[in-house]
């Protein structure tokens, strides 16, 4: 449609459409007739015959699965199964789209809720290995074996050894790199300290690992954070490829297969960490909360709160690290999933029957949701048990105010759709 | 469902259901208010309310607390409240600061007493308050010099030191193009400007604040510029998040905009003779909600 | 001597030497004249002419340092400087004996007592590694740059990524080693804990790092010592060699380069533990502890006692680790070194002002041995010491009360050398 | 220094300094004791005390708390305790429960009393206390069958309990190149083995328990065999650790070991004429301290 200039006034002569919301679920709206079949018809009826009041449920397009949400959830009383049973209707429900961030978040909380499931599960929802798998299994043509690597000779070895009983470590990390021993440059650099080391890993990806169909460098570049991400040095190296632009770009596109690889490798049988994926072990928790600030960084919130997720960190207003980032709410609590994933992921991870106090906005905004689309009963359990909630917040104190107010503004809508027009305040 | 025909015979501008659902208030061009009561499938005409003497564009009903009562504001530059009272209708109060078009009228939460706002095509918004011995004197500023077309109060807040302490906020919508956010001191009964709003290339038609309990705030504007802006921010932000709400324009002009009565979906009108309902999905955009149809 | 069988009633009749030690530093000697000479004189005289009562000062081979000895040792009292230049006088006298333990302990003590000593002051200490740096500055010859080691094929490169990306560790680890790829290798086995990264290290160093004319593997050796030291693998690496004989000897025959060579590897930068040789970082303490319990084990107490030293172990009764082996003196309590060498170290390393409690009976025991010598003045000064130490023991308790006891017999002893025949009890 | 010459015409079998220093007590196989004063350069012969009947073979002055007390042991099977009173000289006790050569006799640590323990070559040895009202009865047990040769008290240690809970050890060494360790019960008036040790190779001469006031106890044995035998223990360990005080033998039999007065220097005199000095060095081995030379 071109861009025309605007006649303002003639648009004050023109008739739009008319709407309204009301209350106890219904709205109001009028369409005006075509212009065009207006002027054919040559009548000089209205331009807008007819007012119609309708449900808002026959307009608003309603999630399958909102009606079927038994919330609120309330930790002890809820029963896992249920919400397990219902997390399996959304899944069936995505409409196979795999790759939709509500599948994976919805998918991730029902292992979380079912709290039996593994690392590769959690890695299994990010990303499906299989074709990996087949991959694997294909047979490879047996190479030759001749040697095309470098190594270092007897006396430069010696020489090595010298070094490093001298404290040369520097001295023999050069001597190894320039004669390309990258075996023993490895284990130089693991006395210096995770950044060398990583310096060294990096250097020797970037020169052995290059494979001619690798678009940028993927390979290289997982490997090089994979290593990285066990040694501990996970916040240098997201800080590094943050700064490298197609680097930043590659994490940011594949950041499902990247967390996947790094969950695939934990392994319960090394550390002394629990294998319960509700204790993620020090450097893969180092390496989630930094990958999810990396992401939230550069405008991936949500995909960094489905890692905050993975990494079972509470839902809170208190920002992260040094960071102005918060976790508050899985995706934006402005939408309808995003309050209920977050809804989910309270009665899946938190510990306390208190919850993520941050999240009783969400519910009581969830709780007008119903209300407006008329769902009165849904609006009245939330209702409810934000009723029980508030007895134990703070007396003082404007939040507390201010939740009580709007409670008893939902309170009276709920009462007054119930009872109509009997229910003058 | 009910459903009203030929209400009026000119152009209708607003109508507005009231508090319960019960009464539906209209507004036209034949410069007459009607009030409908609509009760299950039925409908009845319960008054039509003359005195404006220009095009009526918007009414708005007042909280039930105060009354039934209703304002109206029109193209002869005066808004006009009116009052049922044992089942009679009349005019209560003039309010005719403005010597231009009053574009928009609205009544303030209903927390900061009987309050009105109103944006003219003088360039100005006026806030007034009746009280029960009459009105007050009317603050009155320059909003957008070239004409102001709506104006939206933001939902009440209660802050630490209780209702005095309140800031008050509404937002405007000009011909130049501006969506600017005020705060209004009912106290030095003043009215500041907070924040100036660039983005829109052609006039603001209307602006609507969501009432969302969140603490996130949401403004949304339309435009003849066929395009609607979702502004949001958090009390921490310096300033405000300017978000499209899709990217491609809109295929006429943006007319109206108003968010569900909680704030989770918001209802646009505009030129190629839609309603359009839109949420913000998961990632923070906003999809689609449904249209109306007939 | 041939063993003639004895004359036991021959021996009756024999003039052998007689001896008595006085008390005041006095002993009393007689010795037999020859007996050929006296047949040849034909004389009757006596088989034993003379007795003689001398000062034991003129027979006992005294410390030369012992005199110049700045103890008891108080701190906040005593003075750094003396110690350290009374350290400095004992390191000149030892006479050139570079290997001997006492000069190895005087000299790691001179650098803990002056406080601003680093870790390659202490190897050095153990070990001179000049040598190797005259070694290391000579020129080799060019090597010819001819692959010979080999490295995974792209394809097989891919296979391992495959492998990681699907938690296949051990997959991933035997396709790198079966194609001898090390470098890979190594850096799978950094993803799968410290004690298989160590395995691949040795194996690693096993293939590959045979040097001809290394007698008994010193260099793998001593590299995938320092290696497992620096990954935190040392209590398993020294079990490992303390069960392979021959690895068994080398480590007890070598322990000061080895100790050198790790001490050498200390990088201040790396870590966040400080550089100050008063704390080691937790892998060198680990080792430390675990390789002086080896020493300890097997015969060699005094080095170990070094290595705990150097160490920074504090001296107790309290058994070490789940051993026995406790760490109560720098070498034995009963030799004139091991207590002045024990006192020193608690001037320098003891945090607290009561020192280390173990220490007492030796500093009593010292007092002991400067009466019997006749140095008087030294005795009295560790007899005042001790008896203002006396007044803060516990009151009850055999340990007290045997001190106290052999405090006044001490007393009393000194008492009597200085006024003589006057000092009846 | 003082030089004593020609004390006696015969061998002379030991010779030692009072407590104090300043009297001499010597022995001979011409069947008497001399008594010597010392003082700075000079010697006086006090006394010559005669009695036994047989060679003496050893003297022990008493700790001066009892007296200035002398007692002898000699080949004539007797145990005789001297006293010297107003500058005179008296045998003021026999002790003879021995049938053959008493072989050495030496006063028990003064905290246990004035107790003597003798042995002797009829195989016993003999534990005997001497009380204001006379002597109690000895206890005598057989310690090594053929003959013990020497036999020296532990240290007095002082326990939880008190001076009555004690343990009382001593060491004998015998013709039958064993050394025991035995523990002598006050209150019960009995002897038991402790301990047996094997390691010498012909019989033990002497035997000398150090009075190192140090946690770790040593024993010093010295025998024909031409070895110096240092045995060593801890309360907390079982059993003794043997260490050789040198690897090579003597070059003849060794006679008497001696500890200083404190236990940190060991003397040995043997029958290659010379008394060497021993100290044990930082690594526990025994190193020359000194040698006696004319």
């Amino acid at each position: 449609v071109a861009d025309l200039p605007v006649d303002n006034q003639a648009l004050l002569h023109r008739q739009f459409p008319i709407f309204s919301w009301g209350s106890g679920g219904k709205l109001m709206y009028g369409l005006p007739i075509e212009s065009n079949q207006s002027s054919f018809i040559m009548g000089s009826g209205p331009a807008l015959p007819t007012i119609k009041i309708v449900n808002a449920d026959s307009v608003v397009t309603r999630e399958l699965f909102l009606q079927s949400f038994p919330g609120p959830l309330v930790k002890n009383k809820t029963k896992k199964k249920d919400v397990e049973k219902w997390l399996q209707s959304v899944l069936e429900d995505s409409s196979g789209d795999d790759s939709s961030l509500v599948r994976i978040a919805a998918d991730i909380l029902k292992i979380k809720v079912a709290d039996s499931g593994t690392w590769s599960d959690i890695s299994r929802s990010l990303y499906n290995s299989d074709e990996l798998f087949v991959y694997l299994s294909q047979p490879f043509a047996v190479p030759e074996h001749l040697p095309v690597a470098h190594k270092l000779d007897s006396s430069n070895q010696m020489k090595v050894l010298a070094h490093l009983q001298t404290g040369g470590q520097d001295e023999a990390l050069k001597l190894a790199l320039q004669n390309n021993d990258y075996a023993i440059a490895l284990l130089i650099g693991s006395l210096m300290g995770k950044e060398r080391w990583s310096e060294v890993v990096q250097y020797y990806l970037t020169e052995e690992f290059k494979i001619e169909s690798d678009v940028s460098d993927f390979s290289s570049n997982l490997l090089s954070l994979i290593f990285q991400v066990f040694v501990g040095n996970s916040k240098e190296a997201i800080r590094e490829f943050s700064q490298v632009p197609i680097k930043k770009q590659w994490a940011l596109n594949n950041w499902k297969v990247i967390i996947s690889a790094v969950l695939n490798n934990i392994n319960p049988n090394t550390d002394s960490s629990p294998s319960s994926i509700n204790q993620a072990p020090p450097v893969i928790l180092e390496f989630l909360i930094e990958f999810g600030l990396f992401l939230a960084k550069f405008g991936c919130g949500t995909q960094a709160s489905i890692v905050f997720m993975i990494a079972n960190l509470p839902l809170s207003s208190s920002p992260l690290d040094n960071t102005s980032i918060t976790f508050e709410s899985v995706g934006s609590p402005n939408s309808v999933n995003g309050r209920i994933l977050s809804e989910v992921y309270e009665f899946a991870c938190s510990n306390d029957a208190k919850g993520f106090p941050v999240l009783l906005l969400q519910k009581l905004q969830q709780a007008f949701y119903y209300q407006e689309l008329g769902m009165t009963s849904n609006a009245t359990k939330y209702a409810d048990y934000l009723g029980t909630i508030v007895k134990g917040l703070p007396k003082k104190g404007s939040n507390t105010i201010n939740f009580a107010h709007s409670l008893a503004e939902l309170s009276s809508q709920i009462t007054g759709s119930s009872t109509g027009w009997l229910g003058k305040p | 469902m009910p459903t009203i025909t030929n209400a009026h015979n000119d152009l209708i501008h607003d109508a507005v259901l009231d508090y319960y659902g019960k009464r539906l208030a209209t507004c036209s061009s034949d410069k007459t208010i009607k009030i409908f009561e609509v009760e299950g499938e039925n409908h009845k005409l319960v008054e039509t309310l003359s005195g404006h003497e220009g095009p009526i564009w918007r009414v708005d009903w007042a909280h039930p607390k105060f009354g039934t009562i209703l304002a109206s504001c029109s193209y002869d530059g005066k808004v006009l409240i009116w009052k049922e009272e044992n089942g009679k209708w009349a005019q209560i109060a003039v309010h005719a600061v403005h010597s231009a078009s009053v574009n928009s009228v609205q009544w303030a939460p209903h927390e900061y007493g009987a309050l009105i706002l109103a944006a003219s095509s003088d360039g100005k918004v006026s806030v007034v308050e009746f009280k029960d011995n009459g009105t007050t004197a009317p603050v009155v500023i320059e909003a957008h010099a070239i004409g102001v077309n709506a104006a939206s109060w933001a939902p009440s807040v209660m802050p630490e030191g209780g209702v005095s302490n309140q800031t008050r906020r509404f937002v405007t919508g000009g011909a130049d193009n501006l969506v600017k956010v005020w705060k209004y001191n009912s106290e030095s009964q003043s009215v500041t400007l907070e924040d100036t709003l660039e983005g829109h290339t052609d006039w603001v038609r209307d602006v609507a604040w969501s009432p969302s309990v969140l603490l996130r705030c949401y403004i949304a504007t339309v435009s003849q510029d066929r395009t609607c802006i979702i502004w949001s921010k958090e009390e921490k932000d310096d300033k405000w998040t300017k978000t499209l709400l899709q990217n491609e324009k809109f295929p006429d002009v943006l007319w109206r905009a108003s968010w569900s009565l909680s704030g989770n979906i918001l209802a646009l009108s505009g030129g190629d003779n839609k309603v359009t309902l839109w949420k913000e999905d998961l990632e923070g955009k906003w999809e689609p909600a449904g249209e109306v149809q007939e």
